[in-house]
């Protein structure tokens, strides 16, 4: 008869309701920031982007190896493809890292799935970065004057 | 089964039950057992206030409050109780404040007060203002905040437990006379795990029966379907008697044909009753006080004006609340929620339309019987040790015949925190009382032949018929051939209920089952209720006989006792013994009851 | 306040007609009920209930009806039936909603009106989940007032304005309405959700309150205000009105105001 | 073992179809920058190369696949001044609905613009 046993409801509560480790520190709310700043900007620099491209002249149309040689001749558009490279790389990914936060439900799939997103991210910021940092206007293929 | 050890089992986590955790948390180990989720008690719903004699916006002082309270009852009520809630009013609205419960404030940045039915300036001068409210959710402020501080001090609770019987022992004792008695002694609880279908025996050295009131015995009802009134059926069964049954108020203003509850607070804020003249008619009816009158007065005169032809809408079978005249800005922050029901549920815009309103049935004044230190009594004088009650479920009395507005937030919040102090002081010094031998016996051959029975009645069937008999024979105007009525018709559904089956066989979340459990409470608690109202000879606060329409304090200022006996007879009804008890006066003399 | 009001008339003519009346209309609906037995089998099913219902009735009536008289087994939990204590949050027609605050004839009875139990908490038994994760997360933001320094003999002090800082976020009645219509919440159960939200913020701006920055601390945990999309699922939700995706927004400013 | 509810879709409003909106444009944006960043990285590596990838922007049956691209950078981009505008503005939660209604409005007129302007240079020749 009589013993103790302890309360049945905290029995039947599944280890699953039990909160993961507290997170340290401000990087969610950082990254929550981020995310408005950024857009921010990123709204100023692709709508440039966009209208440069697409809008003036004949449009696409004008594109090519040249239009771009033209472009990065100017310091000012450098930046701003650099600019636009790394803020919608970050912004992108932080979006992306939100999604796998929400949808994927077991631990492990998390975590390779932003390990393929982090590498991802990495690499095209790097290549972007080196590709506008050491363009050479007379690479193989160049028809531009100033490489005849 | 399984078994499990507390020093405090509280049964109930209203108001009430979460007062006395709070309390009996912090000095002795507590498990609170609910057959709901701590915050769907009814004190939610609650709406106007809570009178206190702060004096924060005029001058008042408990003495008055008293008073009031004891009037309202009809002088039915134990003084020495009435007393001690006036008095420890104060510092339980206080209590709540520092708790953090967010009043409504004057400029100044104290508590308001508004005015309430009954609550009075220097023994009935005129209307004062002592209610505390936060707007009219002041129950579901009080609610939350008590849950607030069961989860600040870590109360264990048992959700969706619910305790269908209490484990009393028995012995030989002898009175200072040399009489010899059974002294009844508690050991525990049975509980039935909603979620699993299992049955918890707890055992304990003090149990608080905190369980709520019984409105659902009636068809139109404040009460919530919960309110089953299975706190009383159990003490009842066990051999506990029941007081003052046959006193249970109607509140005027009921959405009409649904009963829900709008405040009275809005009378409090100006809002009057109009009948189908557009007379108001309480000026006939309490002259003085008017549509701020105790609600058994106005209860009545709106059934009166109802019977004499001058109600309203097509079947002339309610009156009109009139909001109409008051700022639609003052209604909107004063009394937000009910203008909402209004719309909700009627369709009327309370601004521009009177809304549609009649008596519901809403707060049982009686209960188990305990005294003011809410130890609960097994006969007139001798108390049960270990077993506490308060709330709807007991009668201390503080309410008498009729109970005033707000004192019920009072009642749960002084006697809840007095049942925790008393039920933890005792645990500290007592053991257990052994379970008796198979503990959940009872219980199991119970639920098992409700889920095996092969019989046809359906519960449904049966608790409207309950209900619709209580509502037409047993409501605001009573005599004795409509209780005669109803006990017949309430012995042939007893009769009905042993044939009646569950259709939901499973373990899980079984609330076939628990309907029918809670049906077979409703018809012991009717019978005793009619039965009661048939015993008393006389009108009285809310229980009003039209073949005696007058008080009679010569034979009848006594509080009725209900006992389970099936030796017995009362008014003809086998299994039932009705005594009385005396009524405690301190310092007020019976007089007219007039506003 | 206490400013004294007229005397209203002792009579006055009413309007014809006022107060409502008219014969209630009758009107036939299909309830289509999302079953879960899990004593009978692990599937969840839908089925239909024909019923004949009044011009007042709410979906709880309908359930009511159809445990009453059709099939006692049909499992919900339900309490105050007039949306006070919190009890019967559930789907109807694809939105949380409560039963007893949803009037049949507001609803378009020419299809069926489907009934369904809230989403990300486990589910128990038909329209019965467990709440005791919700409530966890309730019980974690510590949802009391903690106050230092020492009792006041009276009661503290606050001004209406403050008192009115906090009112919306005192009308949660934990019916769960809105935390499991968050899309966030649907697939992130750590994910705090909007209740227990609303419940910190009630506490963060009441005045007499000094324990906001542990709130606000706790609030900004990777499952925390920032889990937040705005998609005022919540809002819509919420049975007593709350401005609930305001609170989390107001919670958000907060804990920016104090980091930054 | 209990499971949560499965069953019909939540029937949203306007904020959540928004919210929809915005990741499901978000996500196919990030998709077509990663392949833009590698597109745009064969200047580095030969010019002919990149006129050739270019050139396939350039047929007229891409040009709708850009146009739609566009479609979804200004709707990410018009919302989510309107999620800052939640964010940050005091009325804005209040008014999330309106500005949604703002958002759409804004992004017919632009996204018109441009699609005339593109389409029309990229299937009109010069």
């Amino acid at each position: 008869m009589s013993v103790n046993i302890a309360a049945p409801r905290s029995q039947r509560l599944d280890p699953k309701y039990v909160r993961g480790p507290k997170s340290r520190g401000n990087f969610e709310m950082l990254a929550w920031l981020f995310m408005r700043l950024s857009g921010v900007v990123l709204v100023v620099l692709i709508f440039g982007h966009l209208f440069a491209n697409l809008m003036t002249g004949t449009g696409i149309n004008a594109l090519s190896f040249g239009f771009v040689a033209g472009k990065w001749a100017n310091p000012v558009w450098q930046f701003w493809d650099l600019a636009l490279l790394w803020l919608s790389m970050l912004h992108g990914t932080n979006g992306v890292r939100t999604i796998i936060n929400d949808y994927a439900e077991k631990h492990a799939t998390r975590a390779w799935l932003k390990g393929i997103l982090y590498v991802a991210t990495i690499f095209i910021v790097v290549l972007g970065s080196l590709v506008i940092f050491t363009f050479d206007p007379c690479v193989a293929g160049s028809d531009l004057a100033q490489c005849r | 089964m399984q078994v499990h050890q507390y020093d405090v089992v509280i049964v109930g986590a209203g108001g009430a039950g979460m007062r006395a955790a709070i309390e009996s948390g912090q000095r002795a180990r507590t498990a609170v057992l609910t057959k709901l989720y701590p915050t769907r008690s009814h004190t939610g719903a609650a709406q106007g206030g809570m009178c206190a004699a702060l004096a924060n916006v005029e001058e008042d002082n408990w003495e008055w409050h008293t008073f009031d309270t004891i009037k309202g009852g009809d002088y039915i009520v134990d003084q020495d109780a009435a007393e001690v809630m006036a008095k420890e009013a104060i510092n339980a609205v206080l209590d709540l404040e520092k708790m953090g419960l967010p009043f409504n404030r004057t400029p100044e940045g104290k508590i308001d007060q508004r005015r309430f039915g009954g609550h009075t300036r220097d023994h009935g001068k005129a209307a004062v203002r002592r209610a505390c409210y936060a707007a009219d959710r002041t129950g579901h402020m009080i609610l939350q905040t008590l849950y607030q501080n069961c989860v600040k001090h870590n109360v264990e609770f048992y959700n969706e437990y619910y305790v269908l019987d209490l484990l009393l022992v028995e012995e030989d004792a002898y009175r200072e006379d040399g009489t010899a008695y059974k002294q009844k002694r508690v050991a525990g609880v049975v509980s039935y795990d909603l979620a699993t279908g299992e049955l918890h025996v707890f055992q304990a050295k003090s149990v608080v029966f905190a369980s709520g009131g019984a409105g659902k015995v009636f068809k139109t009802t404040s009460n919530a379907h919960t309110l089953t009134g299975d706190g009383m059926g159990i003490a009842f069964r066990s051999g506990l008697p029941l007081e003052d049954m046959e006193f249970f108020q109607f509140h005027p203003t009921g959405l009409a044909g649904l009963g829900i509850l709008l405040t009275e607070g809005a009378r409090g804020e100006g809002a009057i009753l109009r009948n189908s003249d557009g007379e108001r008619f309480m000026e006939r009816y309490a002259p003085t006080i008017k549509d701020l009158a105790p609600r058994d007065i106005v209860a009545r005169a709106m059934a009166n004006e109802v019977r004499e032809g001058r109600g309203c809408g097509p079947n002339k079978d309610y009156v009109l609340l009139d909001l109409t005249h008051l700022e639609p800005e003052h209604i909107e922050s004063k009394l937000p929620d009910i203008t909402e029901f209004a719309r909700t549920y009627l369709g009327v815009e309370p601004f521009t339309d009177p809304v549609p309103v009649y008596p519901t049935a809403h707060y049982a004044m009686g209960g188990v019987p305990t005294n003011i230190e809410t130890e609960v009594l097994q006969d007139n004088d001798t108390t049960i040790p270990g077993l506490f009650a308060a709330g709807e479920v007991a009668c201390v009395s503080v309410h008498g015949a009729n109970r005033l507005g707000t004192n019920s937030l009072l009642d749960i919040n002084v006697f809840g925190r007095r049942a925790g102090i008393a039920a933890a002081k005792y645990a500290a010094d007592a053991d257990y009382v052994e379970l008796p031998e198979a503990p959940e016996a009872l219980v199991t051959e119970q639920l098992n032949n409700l889920l095996s029975s092969t019989g046809t009645e359906k519960v449904a069937e049966l608790r409207k018929s309950l209900q619709e008999i209580m509502d037409a024979n047993v409501q605001v105007f009573r005599d004795e051939k409509s209780l005669k009525e109803a006990l017949n018709v309430i012995a042939d559904l007893r009769k009905r209920y042993k044939n009646v089956s569950v259709q939901d066989k499973g373990k899980r979340f079984n609330l076939d089952l628990l309907e029918a459990v809670e049906l077979g409470f409703l018809l012991d608690l009717a019978e005793v209720m009619t039965a009661a109202a048939l015993h008393r000879k006389e009108s009285r606060g809310g229980h009003y006989r039209e073949d005696f329409p007058d008080r009679d304090d010569e034979n009848f200022m006594v509080h009725s006792m209900s006992y389970r006996d099936y030796n017995a007879t009362t008014e003809g009804i086998a299994g039932i013994r009705m005594e009385t008890k005396p009524v405690v006066f301190t310092r007020y003399q019976p007089m007219e009851r007039k506003y | 306040m206490s400013t004294e009001m007229p005397e209203p008339a002792s009579k006055i003519e009413l309007k014809p007609g006022v107060g409502g009346g008219g014969e209630i209309p009758t009107f036939n609906i299909t309830l289509r009920v999302r079953r879960y037995l899990p004593e009978a089998s692990s599937d969840a099913y839908w089925e239909d209930f024909q019923l004949t219902m009044y011009g007042t009735d709410r979906v709880l009536d309908a359930l009511h009806k159809v445990k009453w008289e059709h099939d006692g087994s049909l499992s919900f939990r339900r309490s105050c039936a007039h949306g006070i204590c919190g009890s019967d949050a559930m789907r109807i027609n694809g939105r949380n909603r409560l039963a007893c605050k949803t009037l049949l004839k507001d609803l378009d009875t020419s299809k069926p009106i489907t009934v369904e139990a809230i989403k990300g908490l486990p589910l128990e038994k038909d329209l019965i989940v467990d709440m005791e994760p919700f409530f966890q997360s309730y019980r974690e933001i510590m949802p009391f007032l903690i106050s230092k320094g020492h009792e006041p003999t009276k009661e503290r002090y606050q001004s209406a304005e403050d008192r009115e800082r906090f009112d919306d976020t005192t009308k949660c009645i934990l019916c769960a309405a809105c935390t499991s219509s968050c899309p966030v919440f649907w697939t992130d159960g750590q994910y705090f959700g909007p209740a227990a939200i609303v419940n910190a913020h009630r506490f963060i701006f009441d005045s007499r309150d000094d324990a906001g920055d542990m709130r606000l601390e706790i609030l900004n945990d990777k499952e925390g205000v920032w889990r937040c999309r705005t998609t005022f699922n919540c809002s819509e939700a919420c049975p007593r009105g709350i401005q609930v995706t305001k609170a989390i927004a107001e919670v958000k400013q907060a804990i920016l105001s104090r980091t930054v | 073992m209990s499971k949560t509810s499965s069953g019909t879709l939540y029937r949203g409003r306007e904020g959540m179809w928004s919210w929809v909106g915005h990741r499901v444009t978000g996500v196919v944006i990030f998709l077509f920058l990663l392949v833009h960043v590698l597109d745009t990285a064969l200047v580095r590596v030969n010019a002919d190369a990149y006129n050739a990838v270019i050139a396939t922007y350039q047929n007229p049956l891409m040009a709708l696949g850009e146009t739609a691209l566009v479609a979804a950078i200004l709707f990410h981009a018009f919302n989510g001044l309107r999620l800052i505008l939640v964010d940050f503005w005091k009325q804005g939660t209040k008014y999330q609905r309106q500005l949604l209604w703002g958002v759409l409005g804004v992004w017919i007129v632009v996204f018109a613009a441009f699609a005339i302007r593109h389409l029309s240079l990229a299937f009109g020749g010069h």
